[in-house]
């Protein structure tokens, strides 16, 4: 069932969907070994390094295929048409060829000599960094490494420190400054508490790191891009296409309770489900707003891709349009959840059993949801920004730090 | 071309807000406001390039609706309508087409469900009816309707007609119709979609049609479904209306029980941005069906190239366009709170508007049922809503 | 059809109750007539006054009738089946006998020499009085003076001055007291300026008052109870009935559907809307939504009613109990609106001309849904409370000013 | 003693909650939890007076029920399927009813919708089949399955009977049942609501019976809805502790992204104050329509003397307790955020347990369509759910 074989690395986004295409069956069927294991298993891994979604975000100048965000979400939504977890753990593996973008040129072929390595942790500053020659000593503790157990690299925010006193770069517009600081996977003790009922097979585990040596070389901040411009080299790519998991998973479900409804009679009122109202209308609905909500995603990417392609910034879109992009992710986190809570109802009784996979995907859109990127905060933040107000939650507008 | 008819309907668009407690108090557009419509382009712009039209994509289309009734619903709405009438000159025998619209500005109203009776009479027809809801009767230059055939008083239809009893489409000049005088609603007041009844009035075979037989060029604008795509942009253009409107009041308003600004407020702020989320994804389900139906249909296919899945999305992105349109329009209404109660706020009126439009054929359940049963290989109660003819 | 003749006024809450339900269909056939005037036509005051529904709430020492409050909501319930508008103002008239427990019992008798008197006003402190011998002169531009212009006497909440500086009492906890100032109808101003399409016909106009000097006796607050201690002389009794405006509309609406829906035909569906699972399910729903709103008003209400007839104060509800009022309230309002939205839509075009009395209620229930107890402020202060913090909006929840 | 019962569910719920991990392991209750339960006096609180029970009217034992739901949903759903022996005794012949009921806290369990055949033989039956979402099965005394009649492999019905076919009950002995091991949710895991199997049981008559004819004394726990009635109580009860929870938690956290504490924030404010609005209307709404009821059933009325309002009242009210619980738990979820996720988190539990239990029959859309139907005069699809038998 794993033995899924491919001739090398693929070359392209077409490829690559095709390869993501293929394995989301292989997923579905590990599911339940995916969520016992409580993180990716090994041969999952390598299922994923095989369709190149690690490699997706590098640049042509490191030979990667650099695809476009469209067609990342796009990546996206095919694996976690399987595997919800798998596919989270896909997207966030593929960060390494963003990182790229903002690493020194010198360092990138090092810490990357293959592309489909994986890099994982919390971009959120956390820990505590404190500066020493050539480079910095970092300490902490962070939450919700997803994926962290496979990983290759571990990027991880921390604040900065001097001599113990906070330190900000002169002419900074923070009092204190943060960084993002990779490490070997190695250098991370990885705390074993990842103990849900949803998206378990992320390992989404804290870890921690004492007096651990980054060179300078090795940090970096999303404000300052240091490889070739390019609309994937901007603060906020690392987000948006984080929203095809949910958006997988609710075309999943979507289309297994069309499958199911087309086979299934109701005794007590005496006509097939196919027949029914109940199951024509909401099944109807449902697809609308699953639509709608994808829609909203790819139109909102797109027309910011047409204006970055373009060499524009995102200062060159509309306050509307650039408010579009994180509610789009939101909305589409939230909406899909939606779908499957109501497809779970629409398949009453038949979604119950563990057998069904109404009954992990519940679990794991709603676990989901919880991520920062579709919480309140950002609602709040970005009506703040559309309103003229300072928004708490800047990067997912992509503002200037 | 295009770029013309949107670029006017935009500087149209404060006009009609000006005008909309008029058009509003008339119950039908006042007849300068029609000339205004007429002005911008609006009801040519489904004319071919072979009729010397602007051919507007359905897209393009939308987006002139929208930019319409970003200033006024009701006229937006008889704008879509009485736009129509070169996707009609697509299902008409060309000749007959290029005599009834001698000009590519004329208006045709009319109610397509087939509600009259149309007796066979030597070279035509003689049909009697009452139609409901015929929107912009009052200023249309021709009026289309549905009406079944009947020969020597009996239900008729062709040999071979999957249907038991066939209708047609029957176009007759605007004043051989009698229009009675029942529009009386609080909301999209002046569109003016009275009844209207004729009794036994010849329309001459030629004058008939059906949307199941384009004769002229074939293209995504003849095709059953071409006159519904459209018209959910008077929802949407009224929903980013108010909006623009929430978000130019919100910025304004200070809240002296909190002691902030109500751009400083947790409310305002999330509710403001949730509403956008819910808009831009109902706006782009919208564009986006239409985009690929588009892209079939321009590339010579039909409908039924699209997978159920593509083919459902179309009327169910109109009618999600309709429904959450609405109900963007009363969460705005509740987020100005009492700055949204008084007639003087247009808020008012989209709150009106957008409930009596929800009511129309293409907002209701029974498309939900259609498309579900297509989906599931049920039976569609309202199979022309897929373009199921 | 106005001609509803009783012999005297009422009694006790089950006459009141009587001739509320009596006058609830006249009410509806007068409905377009009250929209037309947009305040209450003389004869529907008089068709009011004639129920006793403005002398409901005096106390028996006054020789009133003294509704309990579920009485009291009762008798609104019945009044807003027939119309909004005039429901609104005749709960809002019977302020009078709450007032009473307020006023210095020297003054009641004058004020009220007849029970069957209208106050208006707005109580929430708009204006400015500067203290003069024997009392104020008082000045200032209230906004929605519900049934104003019927009124015979006005309340009106007002900052207080000294010599043209703020004043406080020494003691009172806060840095600028305000109080309750009471004049005859004749000395306000009314600015004709309600002009909705919705609750039309409750005149809510603003009303001005310039240098109108009142009596000290005229004066009071809510924190000080002059008449008996009683159930009904508590802070919060104004507002306890109101939401029987709301709750009757979405009764009458539920009713008028199911008397439309058992007699509609769905050519196009080929079946009886009785037998449309659309119609069948969709006003079950709203009968489980309308019941649920409605039973958490009166079982709210009865808890609290017990503690404090039993001579407790809104101090030994717990918490939990405390807030559950004006949560019902907010909830009955918004509920009842949402119930009526959905019966619009249940019957299609069958709503939308102006001779169906769902136009009507549409509108109707959207603008009194703008009223201050079905804000996001109560919840916000509801919830301020229940997690131990200062809430903003404290009268809504009985709490000493 | 009413009260003795419901404080003793008070005080076992916070060892239910400290017990809720083993339950849901065992996917059923263990042993020990169904003797804590018996302790309570639960099993036998719908045993009235002339049984020398405590006769607890439906509104006390739907606060029992709460109070233990309190504590944990799987032992709360078994205590009140348990519960119903006291209902039953007033269907079976009372002689009958005192010899398979010697005590007063024995459990019976079962699926009283008809899914078995039951095969007339002299003295009684043979029973045969295989019923599905057996709660409580595996540690009852008796089993009670729904069966239809066949006489000489026909159906039968009894003369003048309005059925074409009519069914019973049949109480037999637990160990008659093979029970399959196929409950594996991961909802109400606890409740072991298995399929079991029986192959040519013999059922003497006397142990047969209908929900159509009380055989104890009249009342209004014997009327064809008695047995469901509390069942609301779980998610009412669940709702309630989430509801709680949720308080407490948000009285501690502090957001540092935002800088302020929970308690102070508008979207927890607003948020909890909304579901506790929610929570109360729809608990209020079923002790009302009980009230009603009861003091109808209580005076000697039936069923047929409620209006078809307060009559529709009960059924939607119980609907309404499980969707609106379940949607209040997972809006406190997600109020929670992150520290609603990890499985030391209740919510976690309450989650699932809601959303399973939300699909249980009282729960479904046909509750809905029979309702409606009822009230409109159309056909209801499941009219025992009404009382309607």
């Amino acid at each position: 069932m794993s033995a899924v074989e491919w001739a090398g690395p693929p070359q392209d986004a077409a490829e690559i969907l095709r390869r993501a295409r293929q394995v989301a069956p292989v997923l579905r069927a590990k599911a339940p070994e995916i969520e016992a294991n409580r993180t990716l298993p090994a041969d999952v891994v390598e299922l994923l390094r095989g369709t190149g979604v690690f490699r997706m975000c590098f640049a042509r100048e490191w030979g990667g295929p650099e695809l476009t965000s469209p067609e990342q979400l796009a990546v996206v939504e095919a694996l976690a048409y399987g595997d919800a977890s798998a596919a989270w753990c896909g997207v966030i593996g593929a960060n390494s060829g963003l990182l790229g973008n903002f690493l020194h040129r010198s360092v990138v072929k090092d810490v990357y000599p293959s592309l489909d390595l994986v890099t994982a942790g919390v971009l959120a500053p956390a820990g505590r960094a404190e500066r020493v020659p050539g480079g910095f000593r970092l300490s902490g503790r962070w939450s919700f490494g997803s994926g962290i157990k496979h990983s290759d690299w571990v990027t991880s925010g921390a604040f900065l420190f001097e001599n113990g006193e906070p330190w900000a770069e002169p002419g900074s517009p923070h009092a204190h400054d943060s960084r993002q600081f990779l490490v070997p996977r190695s250098a991370v003790e990885v705390v074993e508490n990842w103990d849900t009922t949803g998206l378990c097979g992320t390992g989404s585990c804290d870890y921690t790191m004492t007096d651990v040596f980054v060179p300078e070389e090795h940090t970096f901040t999303f404000w300052e891009v240091r490889g070739t411009p390019s609309p994937l080299a901007q603060p906020d790519s690392f987000m948006r296409a984080l929203c095809g998991v949910p958006l997988g998973v609710a075309r999943a479900a979507l289309d297994h309770a069309r499958e199911i409804a087309a086979t299934r009679y109701d005794r007590m009122a005496g006509r097939s489900w196919a027949e029914s109202w109940r199951v024509q209308t909401e099944l109807a609905r449902l697809e609308a707003e699953f639509n709608a909500a994808r829609e909203g995603v790819y139109g909102a990417m797109r027309r910011q891709w047409e204006v970055l392609a373009a060499g524009g910034t995102l200062d060159d879109l509309t306050p509307t349009e650039r408010a579009a992009s994180p509610l789009s992710w939101l909305h589409a986190f939230r909406a899909s959840r939606a779908v499957v809570n109501r497809l779970y109802d629409l398949l009453q009784t038949w979604s119950i059993n563990r057998s069904s996979p109404m009954d992990r995907w519940l679990r794991d859109t709603a676990v989901m949801c919880q991520n920062l990127t579709a919480q309140d905060a950002v609602l709040e933040s970005v009506g703040a920004y559309l309103l003229g107000r300072p928004p708490m939650f800047r990067i997912s507008l992509g503002l200037d730090r | 071309m295009t770029s013309e008819i949107l670029h006017r309907a935009r500087e149209l668009a404060p006009v009609l807000r000006e005008r909309a407690p008029e058009i509003e108090a008339n119950r039908t557009l006042p007849a300068e406001v029609v000339e205004l419509l007429r002005g911008t382009g609006v009801f040519g712009m489904c004319f071919g390039p072979e009729w010397g039209g602007p051919g507007l994509t359905s897209m393009e289309q939308t987006e002139v609706v929208e930019a319409l009734a970003h200033g006024d619903a009701s006229a937006a709405w008889c704008a879509v309508i009485g736009a129509n009438t070169g996707i009609y000159a697509n299902f008409l025998d060309q000749q007959v087409a290029k005599e009834v619209f001698p000009r590519l500005d004329l208006v045709v109203a009319g109610l397509l469900q087939p509600s009259g009776r149309a007796e066979r009479v030597p070279g035509g027809f003689r049909l009697s009816g009452r139609w409901s809801f015929g929107s912009g009767v009052k200023h249309a230059d021709w009026v289309t309707s549905g009406a079944f055939l009947y020969d020597g008083g009996e239900p008729w239809a062709a040999p071979g007609s999957k249907h038991a009893h066939d209708s047609r489409q029957f176009l007759v000049p605007r004043d051989q119709v009698e229009v009675i005088d029942n529009w009386d609603t609080t909301g999209l007041c002046g569109s003016g979609s009275c009844d209207y009844t004729m009794d036994g009035v010849f329309v001459p075979e030629e004058h008939t049609y059906t949307f199941a037989t384009p004769q002229g060029r074939p293209g995504p604008l003849a095709q059953p479904d071409s006159f519904t795509r459209a018209m959910c942009g008077v929802p949407l253009g009224v929903a980013r209306a108010a909006l623009d409107h929430a978000r130019e009041i919100a910025a304004t308003r200070y809240d002296r029980m909190a002691g902030r600004s109500w751009a400083e407020s947790w409310r305002v702020q999330t509710e403001l941005a949730r509403l956008e989320a819910e808009f831009n994804a109902t706006r782009e389900g919208v564009y986006g069906a239409m985009r690929r139906q588009w892209e079939v249909l321009a590339a010579g296919g039909t409908l039924d190239d699209l997978t159920p899945t593509e083919r459902a999305a179309s009327p169910l992105s109109w009618l999600h366009a309709f429904r959450n349109s609405r109900t963007i329009v009363a969460r705005t209404y509740d987020l100005l709170q009492t700055w949204a109660i008084n007639r003087s706020s247009p808020m008012d009126r989209w709150l009106r508007d957008t409930t009596v439009m929800a009511q129309h054929l293409v907002a209701q359940d029974r498309i939900l049922q259609s498309a579900g049963a297509y989906l599931l290989g049920g039976t569609p109660e309202f199979g022309i809503s897929l373009g199921l003819v």
